[in-house]
């Protein structure tokens, strides 16, 4: 029978190996699965290509993976933040490359990843430093350039309600990335604030299917990475 | 034993039941419209399967009670349908983002014919005044990890539908891996169509006399598909 | 101040000119607009493409429409039905032209245009006569076809609910294509069978945001097409 | 008149005023981060705005009373806001969707540099030591309809910010169509930057002197963006 309930974090992360490739859910910190990467610290892997559309803040959640060194790569829109000095350190030191994708660009090969289509033309970043090396094509008399879908050995997401099933539901802004990650991740590993049976969501406003989704588990009151920051807080 | 007609070999209710029996527990289903849809009756004891339909429902439950059916809550097939707990809505080209992503675990689909390689026919019998329909089919054929055809293993006119290459133009190349008939359960493998298991009642000749391409035995160890 | 009801179906079809391309929401019965389709019926628009999935059954909405002979080509996936002669005959004489199109790939195409995204690679027809004279191009070792986005100058959807800004919800298996139709279309009309203020709709729950809709027209009780060609009816 | 400071010619706020005057009824509107962001609150009476925050909400509303924020509601600049009646939430493929595919009316903007074709420099200085770190920009002016940019004239050293061609890493390649300073605003035409109005006590020679390309007079239809 389907039950995709891991006991705990720890669990639900258990089987990330080294060099995977993870994408992380939120937008700053609106849906920053926090506990899920402070389980992915304790558990040890490394050399991984992170896909997520910033790096953090302070020295919490995806701040504090980058600082313990955990990352070779980032891909993702914008890698500034107001209140971190990890991944700039990371990024001129050398030590975290970085793919820098217009935000609209890497929602949509992430999409693309998940939906099973290999590649699509866009309008976007075409005559700036972005387009380096990529092919343009022209489309109604419009350059575009060729962007790849992009998959993940391990999506990392948050939600506000789950299903024993996986289907999920989220809290306002903190949708953003988490839908088309839960599509575009191998393994897609979800912490949820509620955990209910299925059928406990109305069908007409599940956002994510269960199709997309392995791991379920209860983090009741997640952290708010903003708070972290402000009581100075560090992880581990 | 008759060369046409069903009177050997599996009903289709009994072609349905073994094909379930070969789905595991937790997978994600999409069944075709016809003899597929009969699959969904026969789940095996212990084992929960999610069925897809792509126009846009995942966890499809079974025909509504008379007089409970809502025109808008149909399946690929255009007949009502039901939902059950756990299932969600959504719009065609998440639906399809499912399929074509590789989500599903298994299609279950009819066939015209299927090559040796593989290659399905399904869709159009390519005559000149056919209204070609193509449907989901080549969505579902390209997109889903495992294609199951069920299928009688001969026309009504006794011609084979499993043959060297397909006559009928194709819905996918190389896609097929199992083939369900009244007659037996055979693989597709790099070597060509592989005996599975043979209906009651039906031996490795019969069943070869009726395809198009050579048969392989059965296989000493069985491989999972 | 933004308000886009329509006073009635008229009104709301009014604008569709001789040439038109509409893409009609629907799978089957569920989902077609068919008080919209009546109403482009009576408007008298033709030489139209129409971008839908079915043809219709009977002699009503879709079917009737291509029966009064405004339709010069379908562009759809499965035009067969179990309640019609009409596409038939019209096909086989020569009077309407047939886009065949899968699926997946049409609801994709259709999302593509309305998300601004020119082309993009799928796998799906490679190998079969829907690829004739289609581009292909292999990716991680599987050929795949070049297909296009697909917009319109009009699309005709049908709501459960809509707000006057335009935000709206389906009912159930009736939403199929209507959500990508509502982006693809530069003027998109919906009847809707309930229709309140904005704020009524859970922002959580809208499936398709205001943006999309440029007029709703309310709709209450819409006919089902299966009862009208049950009943014999033919429009108009 | 001093060459530094903005003692002359128009306020942020009133700049943001003067911005907020040319966007029509009903309008669909993307607010960059910073300056942009004060637009929202000049919409001129009578006027329905509808503001889209590309990290997925339409109808974003200002931001929240003191103690009743939501972490999980914030705008593209990360800052906590709120929803109006009638918005809606959306995941990034959606909300990009929205900008890719021509939904949007109108992007506002601030700049690094605008060249006379309409090139936009505003998310690198280039510099090796950067943090390079584009978010949405590229996206929002390869899709948006119209592009606003709203930025003081100058840079705080007094270099202009309207040029002959950017010296900054692109943003994208003609796509700014008015630039509102403290001294002017000034429409973005195929022959160049033209003057559609000037700050108060601010002459065209001023506006001129400040401008790194040729400003062409007001014109006299001003045809409307």
């Amino acid at each position: 029978m389907i039950d995709k309930r891991a006991a705990n974090v720890a669990e639900a992360v258990s089987e990330v190996f080294d060099g995977a490739t993870i994408m992380i859910g939120g937008f700053g910190e609106a849906g920053s699965p926090i506990e899920l990467i402070h389980a992915l610290i304790d558990q040890g892997a490394s050399d991984l290509t992170v896909i997520s559309n910033n790096c953090g803040s302070g020295e919490v959640g995806l701040a504090a993976l980058l600082k313990a060194g955990r990352v070779s790569k980032m891909i993702c829109s914008f890698p500034r933040t107001a209140n971190s000095t990890v991944f700039p350190d990371l990024y001129r030191s050398g030590r975290t490359q970085l793919e820098l994708v217009p935000q609209g660009t890497l929602a949509e090969r992430i999409r693309a990843g998940g939906a099973g289509i290999p590649a699509f033309y866009t309008p976007t970043a075409v005559g700036t430093p972005l387009a380096d090396g990529k092919e343009t094509r022209r489309f109604h008399d419009r350059d575009c350039l060729l962007e790849s879908g992009l998959t993940a050995d391990f999506t990392l997401i948050k939600a506000r309600r789950a299903d024993t099933h996986g289907n999920l539901v989220y809290n306002k802004t903190a949708r953003n990335f988490s839908p088309v990650m839960a599509m575009a991740g191998r393994i897609t590993i979800v912490q949820a604030a509620e955990l209910v049976a299925p059928g406990e969501i109305d069908p007409e406003r599940v956002i994510t299917p269960e199709i997309f989704v392995d791991r379920v588990v209860h983090v009741p009151n997640p952290a708010h990475e903003s708070a972290l920051v402000a009581a100075g807080a560090t992880y581990p | 034993m008759t060369e046409t007609g069903n009177s050997i070999g599996w009903s289709r209710e009994e072609m349905a039941g073994r094909l379930a029996e070969d789905i595991p527990d937790g997978s994600y289903v999409n069944l075709g419209i016809g003899l597929p849809e009969l699959v969904a009756r026969f789940v095996p004891e212990g084992r929960e399967l999610v069925y897809h339909t792509e126009n846009g429902l995942l966890g499809m439950g079974p025909s509504p009670k008379e007089g409970e059916g809502d025109p808008e809550l149909i399946n690929a097939g255009k007949r009502q349908v039901t939902a059950k707990p756990g299932a969600s809505y959504f719009h065609q080209s998440d639906s399809f983002a499912m399929i074509r992503g590789g989500h599903l675990d298994l299609c279950v689909l009819g066939a015209l014919q299927v090559s040796r390689a593989g290659d399905l026919a399904n869709w159009s019998l390519g005559g000149p005044d056919d209204i070609p329909a193509v449907g989901g089919a080549m969505d579902l054929v390209a997109g889903v990890k495992s294609i199951f055809v069920i299928t009688q293993h001969c026309t009504k006119d006794g011609a084979p539908k499993l043959v060297e290459s397909c006559t009928y133009p194709l819905t996918g190349l190389r896609v097929v891996d199992r083939v369900y008939t009244d007659l037996a359960v055979i693989a597709v493998r790099p070597e060509g169509f592989q005996l599975i298991e043979l209906a009651p009642g039906v031996d490795f000749d019969l069943v070869q006399e009726r395809t198009g391409a050579r048969l392989l035995p059965v296989a000493e160890t069985t491989s999972h598909v």
